[in-house]
């Protein structure tokens, strides 16, 4: 498709995703990779919103939104999760990141 | 599901179950240990008898279960699996006695005789397999189920023994399943038959049926103790004296025997064995065991590690008489199966009177000990005269037919073969003969039992006096219709339908 | 979050990076070149949901997809949120805030202004749902901005600190939510199929169970660990201790 | 009688664990009764649900009434049904363990901590369940999605239910991996739903074409699949999320959760995806299977932890479900392949499960779980001894076993497409099995000299672990009735009998 809105802002979700996977990879520090995940999640429901806006009729197509909504909501709970558990682990090892000790064998 | 179908599944259970239990009493209940080992045993013995009957009079007993679409655990009974059946359930039930007295107040009897008896089971399954995938089945479970008892002791080399026992026997349960799964994409399920049913497909896959029974073989020789896979044999013998006896009379060793002979004859078919030439081979195989197994049993002092390696060599006549085409020599190699498990058990059980009594186990401490124990001795006299092959015991019996087998196939160099290890049995038997009975005690006994109303307690004494028995019984009355080796023509006749 | 230490981990440049950099590079051409391939203009399921919209008992069709056509992913997304403030609970204990220092005037005095307007704009949002964007999740976001707002100024943590209530809050949404679903099977429908006369009151009774608990739920992650209550502490004291040491 | 036959049964293998999830939450003091009785409730229905799928073949429920492609569709097919019946089996067993587990009689550390797991275990599990049962349900990829999420964050929870560090550092790095995994998983679902407008999967098996599309929302879903199911080299946050976990939690994770993630790779390859799939793709999962296996089997004969020794069996045994990808690429023996990988899950659910609880009391008596150490420990608890021992023998695939039987359909699959290959890394995983199994079991028969000082453990705890051990070792011999519930609805057509009867093709 010729480079329009939707294909643009499609194209930036999967700017996004890369981006934010690439920080997951790349840092240590946990608050970093939890952030890394938010880009990331960022970038897959901006690539829907951008598909829902393909629609020609008179509204966007309504079902990628609810994927988003639903989408936000569980990446919320995540990084909810995500950042006590970091919080614990600083509490128990010091650092806010991952030790990379071996299995403990 | 008739009474047929029922008895071979009791045959089964009557030791199956007992072991179950066996697992739950509690360590110090020995009088119900005891009757119960007793009740199964003898139960056993009776049921099989009751079978004998039946097969003798062309009835065929069969069970099946359906485990997956063409794949089925089929139980029957036919003459060969009653030979091994019957040889089993008897030496069991001698056995278990001997076990009773000889682990008296020694600790985790419980486990010992649950796995015991689930051993035996497993060696019953084996013979009453009507397949090769329920062969296969049983075959492992003894395995498993011998593991424990070659580990019993728990010392680090006992534990050692076991190891290397499961690393041979698993690798060689993983090439029968290979070559099972192979032979059963190639040809289907095959079940066992007087003849074989492979005819047809040796003429298609002639090469894949020969390198299947290559691994067959393989598989199986690491139980029959075939050189080079033998290793497993002499260490196993850190177990305690009955284990042994299981080990080389019994269950395991015979179970790869068994197997070969099933293969030869009831799967591939003697003929079509003959027409892949794979006879020969195995043949070979064979004699060089035998040779091997008694040259190195010469330089063992350690008793029962010389009795180990002479099961090396004695096992192979089996293996040997399968591989020469001819209902004679056949006729030789399975009563060997009967033969060889008497007088071998003869041997282990003495050879544990000895240690128990006088803690005596070296041959270099056996002078004089005939006078010590005579009884012992004396069965231990009959079973070693046996194994060298004196007239009129049992172990002449095989041989003889063994090699008029070879000369009717026109196999002479197999005469060369009995001839030296006849020779080296004697060289490494008579010795300890000699010592026993014509030598005088030099020193105290190594660690000597107070001395009972006999040389050693009865329950000890018993079974190796009964085997013996056996041994020169199966001699003397070789002609008698019931006698292994009137069995055995009954087997020959029919798979080379005479 | 107590994480003195420096969030720049520039970490130098190692092999390792350049092959994670590159695979992420290739991924991105990857879905570059999908998404390029996309058909230009398509209408989704446009069509089909403007046409059921009659029967979804909303006229505005995302709520109505939300709802009503997907309305099974809610349910479970619900069960989600409670998950999440279930899990945050299991593993961590609500650090007492540093509560001492009283929170400034101009705070206080801004919550109490602004509280009212958040209901109402509470209960906006959630009526407008139905017509236009807005419903259950806009307003659990705003009302729990609201509690948190209520927390910072130093008020509400007595109603927190009633478990009991909190955790009944917690779960009426699910509640609720199964409950429609069950009725819906009792009068013989299918899971969830709303008899279409009554579709518009049964979602926005959904909706309100809902918005408290995403409210609720929110306010929970904000809090970010289970109530001192009567409620099991002991988790490695240990770590805890450390924390507070760090902080 | 009716009734029994009409119910919508699928839906309430949801609603009940749901609803128990709730109840747990809020009577905290009536947990354990509730979430054993949950679990009873949902093997019943699931029960309930099998007999339906028997009967009438494979059911699909339109949930909201709508149907595809505007709403979620429920289906329930043979394969969705084993699972529903995995789980629900292994449920029930850890359930009644759990219940004795976190009672607090057998607190191991202090009494707050104990009760503090009790409080959340029994609604996390719950939440689990409906997680687990609402996923193998799915046949809509965006449900599939929540469902993963659901799953992943009682994981997550429970993993760090422990509390201690290895367990807290653990969870965190699985919540990461998960979540990542999730992330490619949606951008799949997305890229699928804007090339073809719909996440059902029946509809999209139909309309998915080979191209880059579909091309990179199978690479990412895979991807992301093989992450949460720990298939090497993605397995690293395997083996300490699930040996420091309590040990009802790690037999639920390495029994039911991983296979979760994996059933989806199974629904995309071999249905939605079946036309995009080729040949070198397939043989890439199948050489990762066999890394799997080897490497897994390495570590668990290096480790000396018990329990990790049972985690990094989880990651080699992952690793022959992958053999499935090459394996059926052959359409001769694509079914037989299908049946053992299905088997193979089962088998390893219940010997895993049993594995895990037994390796648990071996802990719970000792307070260790050094392999060294356990010399005493296994005689004093011949029981549990007997489970392990019975599990292993599944595990190394030795028969009369489950295990046996779905290696001997994979190896009858592996030798009749003349893959020799796979058949030969069998075999070796096999012996490899054995090593790691009897590395532990030796212990039973070392003698010692002194009575260790032990905790004593519960009977419940001792059967519950031999019962589940005892049930992988009869799969072996019931093999016939989950084959032919499998047969319902296969996306494998079962090319002739004939694969099954064998012949060479």
């Amino acid at each position: 498709m010729s480079l329009e809105p939707a294909l643009f802002y499609a194209l930036a979700g999967v700017g996004l995703f890369a981006i934010g996977l690439h920080a997951l990879f790349a840092y240590a520090h946990l608050l970093r990779k939890i952030l890394a995940l938010n880009v990331m999640s960022g970038g897959v429901f901006l690539f829907l919103i951008a598909i829902a806006s393909r629609s020609a009729g008179p509204v966007p197509d309504p079902v990628p939104h609810a994927m988003v909504l639903t989408g936000i909501v569980v990446s919320v709970c995540a990084t909810g999760l995500a950042l006590v558990l970091a919080n614990r682990v600083q509490a128990t090892t010091g650092k806010m990141q991952l030790p990379d000790e071996g299995d403990g064998a | 599901m008739n009474l047929d179908h029922w008895l071979l599944v009791f045959i089964l259970l009557s030791s199956f179950t007992t072991g179950l239990i066996i697992f739950f009493l509690d360590e110090e209940a020995h009088r119900l240990r005891t009757f119960l080992n007793l009740l199964g045993a003898s139960l056993k013995v009776i049921l099989v008898g009751a079978m004998i009957a039946g097969v003798h009079s062309n009835h065929v007993y069969e069970s099946r279960l359906t485990l997956l679409p063409g794949l089925d655990l089929v139980l029957r009974a036919d003459a060969m699996s009653v030979l091994f059946v019957a040889l089993s359930s008897v030496l069991w039930l001698v056995t278990t006695l001997y076990a009773v007295g000889y682990l008296e107040g020694a600790p985790h009897r419980s486990r010992f005789f649950g796995f015991f008896s689930i051993c035996v089971s497993a060696t019953t399954g084996v013979a009453l397999s009507g397949n090769l995938i329920t062969f296969l089945i049983f075959y492992e479970l003894l395995t498993l189920s011998t593991y424990p008892l070659v580990a019993h002791r728990g010392t680090e080399k006992a534990l050692k023994a076991g190891r290397n026992y499961l690393i041979y026997t698993l690798s060689g349960g993983a090439l029968l399943l290979l070559a099972t799964v192979w032979l059963h994409t190639l040809a289907g399920p095959v079940e066992f038959s007087l003849g074989g049913k492979l005819g047809q497909a040796a003429l298609e896959h002639g090469t894949e049926l020969t390198i299947i029974f290559a691994l067959l073989i393989a598989g199986l020789g690491v139980k029959a103790a075939l050189v080079p896979l033998h290793g497993w044999l002499p260490q196993a013998m850190v177990a305690p004296a009955p284990v042994s006896a299981l080990l080389h009379a019994v269950a395991v060793v015979k179970a790869g025997a068994f197997g070969i002979v099933r293969v030869v004859y009831d799967l591939y078919g003697v003929r079509t064995a003959q027409y892949l030439g794979v006879l020969p081979p195995l043949a070979a195989v064979a004699a060089f065991t035998i040779v091997y197994g008694s040259a190195r049993a010469l330089f063992q002092d350690d008793l029962k590690r010389r009795l180990a390696f002479s099961t090396v060599s004695q096992v192979s006549f089996i293996v040997l008489g399968t591989a020469i085409f001819g209902p004679v020599a056949a006729l030789g190699g399975l009563v060997h199966l009967v033969h060889q498990g008497l007088m071998k058990i003869t041997l282990f059980f003495c050879a544990g009177n000895l240690a128990e009594a006088l803690g005596v186990h070296k041959v270099s401490e056996m002078a004089g000990v005939g006078k010590r124990m005579p009884w012992t001795m004396a069965a231990f006299t009959i079973g070693a005269l046996g194994m060298i092959g004196v007239p009129p015991l049992a172990g002449f019996v095989s041989k003889w037919y063994l090699g008029t087998g070879a000369v009717l196939a026109g196999d002479y160099w197999v005469l060369a073969v009995l001839a030296v290890s006849s020779a080296l049995n004697a060289a490494y038997l008579l010795p300890i003969l000699h010592a026993a009975w014509f030598q005088e005690q030099q020193g105290p006994w190594p660690r000597e039992e107070t001395r009972g109303r006999w040389e050693t307690r009865g329950m000890l004494l018993l079974p190796p006096l009964i085997t013996a028995g056996l041994v020169l019984g199966a001699g003397l009355l070789a002609n008698a219709p019931f006698s292994p080796l009137g069995w055995v023509r009954l087997i020959s006749d029919r798979e080379y339908g005479l | 979050m107590s994480a003195p230490e420096p969030m720049a981990d520039h970490a130098r440049f190692t092999p390792a990076r350049l092959v994670t950099l590159l695979l992420v590079v290739a991924l991105a051409a990857a879905l570059g070149w999908a998404v390029w391939s996309l058909p230009a203009n398509s209408p989704g399921l446009t069509g089909q949901s403007l046409e059921q919209l009659p029967r979804s008992g909303v006229s505005n069709p995302v709520t109505a997809a939300v709802l009503n056509y997907r309305g099974y992913d809610t349910l479970l997304e619900i069960a989600v949120l409670l998950l999440a403030v279930l899990g945050v609970w299991s593993v961590a204990k609500a650090e007492p805030r540093a509560d001492d220092a009283p929170a400034s005037p101009v705070l206080t005095a801004f919550v109490r202004l602004a509280l009212p307007v958040i209901i109402l704009v509470v209960g906006y949002l959630l009526w407008i749902g139905s017509f236009a964007p807005g419903g259950a999740f806009q307003a659990g976001a705003v009302l729990a901005g609201g509690g948190v707002l209520l927390l910072l100024s130093g008020g509400g943590r007595a109603a927190l600190a009633q478990e009991g209530w909190l955790r009944i809050g917690l779960v009426l949404g699910l509640a609720v939510f199964i409950a429609v679903a069950v009725g819906t099977m009792a009068v013989g429908g299918k899971l969830l199929e709303y008899p279409p006369q009554h579709a518009g009151t049964l979602i926005l009774l959904i909706e309100s169970a809902a918005l408290i608990s995403i409210a609720l739920t929110l306010v929970a992650l904000f809090v970010g660990g289970r109530p001192p209550g009567r409620s099991h502490r002991g988790l490695s004291e240990a770590g805890e201790r450390k924390d507070s040491d760090e902080s | 009688m009716t009734f029994l036959e009409t119910a919508p049964w699928m839906i309430w293998t949801v609603l009940l664990p749901l609803c128990a999830g709730i109840c747990t939450f809020l009577f905290q003091r009536a947990a354990p009764w509730l979430g054993v009785a949950a679990a009873l409730g949902n093997a019943l229905a699931v029960a309930a649900l099998a007999a339906q799928v028997l009967r009438g073949g494979s059911l699909r429920y339109p949930v909201g009434g709508w149907g595809v492609p505007l709403g979620i569709d429920l289906r329930a097919d043979g394969l969705s049904t084993l699972m529903l019946a995995m789980s629900a089996v292994i449920g029930v067993a850890v359930s009644v363990y759990a219940a004795r587990y976190f009672s607090d009689e057998d607190a191991e550390d202090d009494l707050e901590a104990q009760r503090h797991k009790r409080a959340y275990f029994w609604p996390l599990w719950m939440f689990l369940l409906a997680g687990l049962n609402g996923l193998f349900l799915s046949a809509d990829i965006f449900h599939l999605y929540v469902t993963l999420e659901l799953l992943g964050f009682s994981a997550v929870s429970l993993a760090a239910l422990a509390g201690q560090r290895a367990a807290l550092v653990a969870a965190m790095r699985y919540l990461l991996v998960s979540l990542l995994g999730s992330l490619c998983f949606l951008f799949g679902v997305a890229l699928l739903y804007a090339a073809y407008a719909t996440v059902d999967v029946t509809t999209l098996a139909g309309l998915a074409k080979a191209g880059p599309i579909t091309w990179t929302a199978l690479g990412l879903m895979t991807g992301g699949l093989l992450m949460k199911s720990a298939v090497f080299p993605l397995h690293f946050w395997l083996p300490p999320a699930h040996a420091n976990a309590p040990a009802p939690v790690s037999a639920l994770l390495s029994a039911l959760v991983v296979k979760a993630s994996f059933y989806i790779l199974l629904r995309l390859w071999f249905e939605l995806f079946r036309g995009v799939v080729t040949l070198p793709a397939a043989n890439f999962l199948g050489l990762l299977g066999a890394a799997a296996i080897l490497w897994g089997s390495f570590q668990a004969l290096r480790v000396r932890r018990l329990k990790l020794l049972v985690a990094y069996s989880t990651v080699a045994q992952l690793g022959y479900l992958c053999l499935l990808f090459p394996l059926a690429q052959n359409a001769g023996v694509a079914f037989t392949a299908w049946s053992g990988c299905i088997y193979f899950m089962l088998a390893h659910a219940c010997a895993k499960a049993a594995m895990f609880l037994a390796a648990g009391n071996m802990a719970h008596a000792a307070g260790h779980d050094r392999i060294a150490g356990l010399d005493g420990i296994t005689q004093a608890l011949p029981l549990s001894v007997t489970a392990f021992m019975l599990a292993g023998i599944s595990l190394i695939g030795l028969p009369p076993s489950g295990g046996f039987i779905a290696k001997w359909m994979l190896l009858k699959a592996a030798i009749a497409s003349g893959q020799w290959g796979w058949a030969l890394l069998m075999l070796a995983g096999s012996l490899l099995a054995a090593g790691y199994v009897m590395r532990v079991l030796r212990h039973a028969f070392t003698q010692v000299d002194k009575a260790l000082p032990l905790h004593r453990v519960p009977r419940t705890m001792e059967w519950t672990a031999a019962g589940l051990a005892v049930l992988a070792v009869l799969l072996g011999l019931m093999a016939a009735r989950p084959l032919a519930l499998l047969r319902i609805g296969a996306p494998v057509a079962d090319a002739a009998v004939a694969a099954v009867e064998g012949g060479p093709r």
